[in-house]
């Protein structure tokens, strides 16, 4: 599924945007006296397109997906009021752990982005950082009405209306806020999606890389870092 | 608190009195003397505590409104002071040597209201938005829903019929 | 630190034994609360499709979409949600004004297009359909609007049922703004309204405090607001959406209460009326009516010159002569009337067309003729006795009170008929009775059960009121006649009106009888229209319909390009729709005569 | 090739007025940014913090993430429409939100409540602070990577929830404090559950003071954390249970007493220490009297009445010009709205102003310098900032 995409108005969204002072190129005295040159850009990122995931064949595609479905690591990153539903799951009422669900501290370390409501401006930057950052093969869940068509926060200046603009989302979870029971669901849902091989949706978003990176440069305004962050 | 307005107006000039319950009251005063006022206030009448400071847009009067509530921690009062000051030229004198959190107040006035203080501290910085390039947007003019739809691709695909107009046209559409 | 602290933490291991406290399924273990706000169902037959619930909502989740054809009192609108936007607050259940949204008490929607999140309930089909839990609007007291009308006050019974004062006092200041209030501006009424008035608008203007405004928007569509503010039948009542949980809006006493604030001296300068360019043509207008002042009234703001001609010696038409002062006072007509007059309208009176001047002289002399001359003939129930000179009908007896004549009043009175002109003339007589002989002693018969009585509700209480005796679901026989007067009605039972196909064909017991004391019977079973002004020459170029009136067109042209008929005589019988249809006639002629002219 | 410099009394250097010299280009600071992803307790919030070694010398917070414009967006809605938005200010204790709107409204209205309506409000409110207050308490011991409590503490909350969903409708957004009123009376049965689960609280409180407050781990890092000198009280704008534990008394409960809380008889905990661990203590305590509280009001309460005064029509419910400002205790401290209104059916001007707003800025900048990297949380959950206050 490629999207329909204006090359013109490509390279005018990227042209560059103001680098924050940090991400600057700066020298640094080493206590030995020694200057030593820091360039973020390069020191810090990785400046390759990424790659997309090709699914193995047979057997051991089928194999690696139930793996990942009964493996499902979160990123702890609440990014709205849904949030709040995150530590009744991970407490013993609802212990999702006996779903194979749990909390990690980093994108490093995870493979579930829950966009758990809406994001602003400036969430939205950093939530598609740490989602760069998540390793292949990686999904979004996207709950509540914020992220579908804007919910609560339609006319807001400052939150973004639909999350497939910006994000690709596997699983839409209906509610303001969802219940953590409708989170689980969502989570049998997204399993239900690996198994039969067709949560794709990061795959998607590296074909459509440049429509995706168009709508993210359009509304952040200060795009002080590189396009990729892996 | 009527007796304590009544001691202001013998020291400042104060209108505008509304005396809404029996712990709050708010008066107006000049800019100029704003900030004396609430030194005053400060020292002599015991409103150590400072509760909020905001505008309020009052664009047909082409003025901003600044409430500076205060409040004292000794008799549970608290006192509105409100000051008006013109819109265009939307400046204030700083009142961060008073107390300790009123820059962050002023800081976030100047973001989202475009109001400056100047000599506050970290005035400039940004606060709340990232890179925002138009009108601050507490400002009366500046219109959210338009920003939002221009900007955030709302859904497509929805349409509504007002009733009454709807029957017109299915029932009496010539009329 | 001591020991203790080091080992106290440890009692928590005294909790290894205790119960898991784990939902074991949490996918059907958990149903929502019986107050849960859930998914959103709907009662598609009870919905009215009024949009409160998309005016209320703060997030635009709320479309109104087409569901049905639109019926007069149902859009045929439904509510869609767009759970893209919901935030289930369930104000839209709280507000909805015949109680048909509800929310049931499931919660799990999951899917991966983002696109599916729209529907209309009660038209998709979805799982929670038939949950019969949920939030459903909290009761009792807890309404979004009031729910009670702002009572109009009448004078007392006693105090009314002697004199021609009218009865009915309006609305204060605070009683009209109060009653305004209750409007949720939903504009069902509009289509039901035969003149299509501009009803959630004024209203807005009643609460604004901007009369003047309210005023021109009355002059819009009405040119008789006094009147109608007063004697209109009110079908907007009857679908008012906030009807459905309590009384239906005042509309007309807040039409009558604008009307009432402003002065007839300010009329001219509100409406701006001041100066009117004559364009020259001539309007001849058949009737002072209210189809004949409405036509006038639009027509002269168009700029044609128009002359009325009425038979009476004073405007209005059945206002004036059919309906009792103490409905409708006889200032306030002229009130309405004189401000039409001062458009440039002249009225010539005392002149019956047909008598003083020929249908053929007007055709020749004006440009257009509009006809709105009603039913003034009373209609006889035929049955035996009722040629006697002491049965009377109605639309006479009315006429002749109005003009201030002499008219017999018996001491027993015997009335036939269930309509609004059968209650006026009860009243009236009920009244007159009053003063000449110190009590009420009149019966009014209907065929009608009492809750099928074309009268409306209030004209029966308040006729009881008054002290006549109310006697429906009873079909007259014959007039017993002695000595030349009459003594009595004889009725039997009638057990229904209209047969299976929805004829009149009424069902009458006749074991069951009765006999209706009276030394004097009013007939008022409905008028019948006189046609006898025009001319046979013109009458060969009209064609007929369905009970016997004269077909029209949409703007109410005969078959005769210049002739234009409108009123009772073609629609109602009732104000409302005279005036709707003088409107349309007023259009149609000046459309008429444009194209004339190209 | 590099010496280690382990003296670090020098950093930061002052300059001669005094103030923090710090140079990032040399080897001896790191910029270090904490946030804005949020573990649990509090909101999305970054810390900027410039170190040296494993101390913090400078702090700047970053708010914003959570920035949905409520202020602007309630201009342009109506009261009621106002009602479902504003509540989502704070996601953890939405309550005094709605609280404040509507008797902010009520107040410039002039409208009665109903005696059972103010009662039922009550309820929700000390309800809504119960829940958080079981978070928060063993909140503070997870801080310090002590999970336990909070796993107890989440469970107990989990069942008040299960409460307000039967009494409101909603779990978290309850949506039941309305300009007027509420809207329902409290269902069948309702106070002898809620009843089992205070039970459960009796049970938790000193299963938890055994785990956290005589936790010899707890102590040694709680203790002497963070001190909050009395003169900042009033200077800085500290609240509620921060203000408390510096041996203030700051409770709008008791100097504004609104709703029928002069009618309660509590006496909310103070004590002097004024360090992390006595803002903890003052947190046990606000649950356990929170506890009784509740248990007073459903004592008190009555059980029928009108829920809602009538109010006009509110599809077009316009207000008197007027402004005011209405507050009450949250679990944080004090909670204020200043409404500005104009006449027409819309606000003119909203204004929250919760304690985070102070707690979380200048107060939190402060406190951070010369503490330990590690304790940045606790530091910042013994405040309670929560971050939608602040932005809004």
């Amino acid at each position: 599924m490629k999207k329909d995409f204006d090359k013109d108005a490509l390279s005018d969204m990227y042209k560059d945007k103001f680098l924050a002072p940090e991400n600057e190129i700066r020298f640094v005295n080493a206590p030995d006296g020694s200057i030593i040159e820091v360039n973020p850009l390069d020191d810090y990122f990785c400046q390759e397109r990424p790659k997309e995931l090709k699914p193995r064949k047979g057997v051991v595609e089928k194999f690696l997906n139930w793996a990942r479905a009964e493996s499902l690591w979160v990123l702890g990153f609440g990014t709205g009021c849904g949030s709040i539903e995150i530590p009744p799951l991970s407490t013993p009422r609802f212990d999702m752990y006996r779903f194979g669900v749990q909390m990690r501290a980093t994108p490093r370390q995870s493979n579930v982005f829950i966009i758990s409501g809406y994001l602003s401006v400036k969430t939205l930057k950093r939530a598609i950082r740490s989602y760069e950052q998540m390793p292949s093969p990686k999904y979004i869940i996207a709950l509540g009405s914020c992220t579908i068509n804007g919910g609560m926060y339609w006319d807001s200046y400052n939150t973004i209306n639909r999350l497939d603009h910006y994000l690709p989302v596997d699983v839409y979870i209906a509610g303001c806020m969802p219940r953590p029971e409708a989170l689980l669901a969502g989570f049998g849902k997204l399993k239900e999606l690996i198994k039969e091989g067709k949560a794709e949706k990061a795959n998607e978003y590296i074909q459509n890389l440049d429509w995706y990176k168009a709508n993210q440069k359009k509304i952040i305004k200060d795009w002080n870092m590189p396009d990729y962050n892996w | 608190m009527k007796q304590l307005v009544e001691i202001i107006q013998n020291h400042f000039p104060i209108n505008d009195i509304d005396l809404r319950k029996k712990s709050l009251a708010f008066i107006s005063i000049h800019q100029n003397q704003a900030i004396p006022l609430l030194e005053w206030l400060k020292t002599t009448h015991g409103y150590t505590a400072f509760v909020l400071l905001t505008a309020v847009d009052w664009i047909e009067e082409n003025r901003f409104q600044l409430t500076y509530l205060i409040s004292n921690p000794e008799n549970f009062t608290e006192l509105g002071v409100r000051v008006f000051i013109d819109r265009e030229k939307a400046e204030m004198v700083s009142a961060h040597h008073l107390w300790k959190s009123i820059w962050v107040y002023q800081r976030e006035l100047k973001e989202m209201f475009g109001i400056n203080f100047p000599d506050s501290p970290r005035v400039n910085e940004s606060f709340i938005l990232e890179g925002w390039d138009t009108i601050p947007p507490y400002r009366r003019d500046f219109d959210t829903k338009q920003y939002s739809e221009e900007t955030y691709f709302p859904r497509p695909g929805r349409s509504t019929n007002d009733p009454a107009k709807h029957m017109k046209s299915k029932l009496y559409p010539k009329d | 630190m001591s020991l203790k602290d080091v080992l106290t933490p440890f009692t928590a291991w005294k909790r290894i034994a205790k119960e898991p406290v784990t939902v074991i399924d949490p996918f059907n273990d958990r149903p929502g609360a019986d107050r849960y706000r859930g998914f959103h169902q709907n009662d598609v037959e009870k919905c009215i499709g009024c949009g409160t619930c998309e005016a209320i909502c703060e997030n635009e989740a709320i479309d109104m979409v087409p569901f049905k054809d639109p019926i007069s009192g149902d859009s045929g609108l439904r509510p869609s949600l767009d759970y893209g936007r919901c935030c289930w607050c369930a104000l839209c259940v709280d507000v909805c004004t015949t109680n048909s949204l509800k929310l049931s008490n499931e919660y799990t929607w999951i899917t991966t297009d983002p696109e599916d999140f729209r529907f209309t309930p009660g038209v998709d089909k979805k799982s929670w359909d038939e949950n019969d839990k949920g939030w459903v609007k909290p009761e009792p007291n807890y309404e979004f609007y009031n729910t009670q009308r702002v009572e109009m006050e009448h004078l007392h019974p006693e105090e009314r049922v002697d004199s021609f004062i009218e009865m009915v006092k309006g609305y204060s200041h605070e009683q009209a703004l109060a009653e305004a209030d209750r409007c949720v501006e939903c504009g069902i009424c509009i289509a039901t309204c035969p003149a299509h008035m501009g009803i959630p608008e004024y209203i807005k203007a009643i609460r604004n405090e901007d009369l003047e405004e309210g005023l021109r928007i009355l002059y819009e569509t009405n040119p008789l607001p006094e009147i109608c503010g007063r004697i209109c039948t009110h079908k907007c009542e009857t679908v008012c959406s906030i009807g459905y949980k309590g009384d239906p809006l005042s509309i007309r006493w807040l039409k009558r209460y604008i009307a009432d604030q402003v002065p007839s001296e300010r009329y001219q300068s509100i409406l701006n009326t001041n100066d009117i360019n004559n364009n020259g043509k001539r309007i001849a207008i058949i009737g002072s009516g209210p189809a004949g002042l409405s036509a006038a009234h639009y027509l002269a703001l168009m700029g044609y010159q128009c002359t009325i001609f009425e038979q009476y010696e004073k405007a209005g038409g059945m206002m004036r002569y059919g309906i009792p002062e103490y409905r409708l006072p006889y200032d306030q007509i002229d009130k309405d009337i004189d401000y039409i007059l001062s458009l440039g309208v002249e009225i010539k009176y005392n002149t019956r067309v047909g008598r003083d001047i020929t249908l053929d002289q007007l055709s020749q002399d004006f440009d257009a003729v509009f006809s709105g001359t009603g039913l003034h003939l009373g209609r006889s129930t035929g049955i035996e006795g009722s040629d006697n000179e002491h049965v009377y009908y109605s639309t006479d007896l009315l006429r002749q009170i109005t003009e201030g004549k002499d008219i017999e009043v018996a001491e027993h009175i015997v009335v036939i008929g269930g309509g609004n002109v059968a209650m006026d003339i009860t009243r009236s007589l009920a009244r007159m009775q009053k003063v000449k002989y110190g009590k009420v002693n009149i019966i009014a018969t209907s065929l009608e059960k009492e809750e099928n009585m074309p009268a409306d509700r209030e004209e029966v209480v308040e006729s009881r009121e008054e002290g006549a005796v109310l006697m429906p679901g009873w079909a007259p026989q014959r007039i017993e006649i002695q000595h030349g007067r009459p003594t009595g009605l004889h009725v039997v039972k009638c057990n229904s009106l209209f047969d299976d196909t929805g004829r009149f064909n009424p069902q009458c017991d006749m074991e069951v009888k009765n006999f209706f004391e009276g030394s004097m019977i009013v007939q008022s079973i409905g008028q019948g229209m006189d046609l006898s002004y025009v001319d046979e020459k013109w009458m060969e170029g009209l064609s007929f319909g369905p009970r016997g009136r004269v077909k029209t067109n949409e703007y109410f042209q005969t078959d005769l390009e210049w002739f234009f008929m409108g009123g009772d005589i073609i629609e109602g019988p009732d104000v409302i729709h005279g005036i709707a249809n003088g409107h349309k006639a007023a259009i149609g002629i000046d459309r008429y005569l444009q194209n004339l002219k190209d | 090739m590099f010496t280690i410099n382990n003296d670090r009394s020098k950093f930061p250097e002052l300059d001669d007025a005094g103030n923090a010299l710090i140079d990032l280009t040399s080897h001896k600071y790191l910029k270090l940014w904490q946030g804005p992803q949020h573990p649990g307790v509090t909101g999305n919030m970054s810390l900027e913090l410039t170190v040296t070694g494993d101390e913090i010398v400078e702090s700047k917070t970053h708010v914003g993430y959570l920035h949905r414009g409520f202020e602007k967006l309630m201009e342009r809605r109506t009261f009621i429409q106002c009602f479902p938005t504003c509540i989502r200010l704070c996601v953890a204790e939405p309550d005094p939100n709605e609280y404040l709107l509507s008797s902010c409204v009520e107040e410039l209205a002039g409208i009665e409540v109903p005696e059972t309506a103010q009662w039922l409000r009550m309820l929700a409110l000390e309800m809504a602070r119960l829940q958080v207050l079981l978070r928060q308490v063993p909140g503070q011991a997870g801080t310090f990577a002590l999970g336990l409590g909070y796993q107890w503490g989440n469970y107990i909350r989990d069942l008040i929830l299960d409460r307000f969903e039967e009494l409101t409708g909603g779990r978290v957004y309850h949506m039941y404090i309305l300009p007027g009123g509420v809207r329902g009376l409290l269902p069948n049965g309702f106070k002898n559950r809620l009843e089992e689960n205070l039970k459960l609280v009796d049970e938790f409180l000193p299963n938890v003071w055994d785990l956290i407050y005589t936790n010899s781990v707890f102590k040694k890092r709680a203790k002497g954390l963070a001190v909050i000198p009395k003169e900042w009280i009033d200077q800085y704008g500290i609240y509620g249970p921060a203000a408390r534990a510096a041996g203030i008394m700051r409770d709008v409960r008791k100097t504004h007493p609104y709703l029928f809380y002069s009618e309660i008889d509590f006496e909310p905990f103070t004590t002097d220490e004024s360090d992390v661990f006595a803002r903890s203590l003052v947190r046990w305590h606000d649950l356990k009297m929170t506890v009784d509280i509740i248990r007073q009001i459903l004592a008190k309460m009555p059980e029928k009445g009108d829920i809602k005064a009538p109010t006009p029509n509110v599809m077009h419910w316009k207000i008197p010009k007027g402004e005011t400002y209405v507050k009450c205790e949250s679990s944080r401290g004090e909670y204020g709205m200043y409404l500005v209104t104009d006449g027409s059916d819309k606000p003119r001007r909203v204004n929250l102003k919760g304690p985070s707003y102070t707690h979380a800025t200048s107060v939190l900048e402060k406190l951070l310098v010369n503490a330990n990297i590690a304790d940045t949380a606790a530091i910042m959950v013994s405040l309670a900032t929560c971050p939608p206050e602040i932005e809004r």
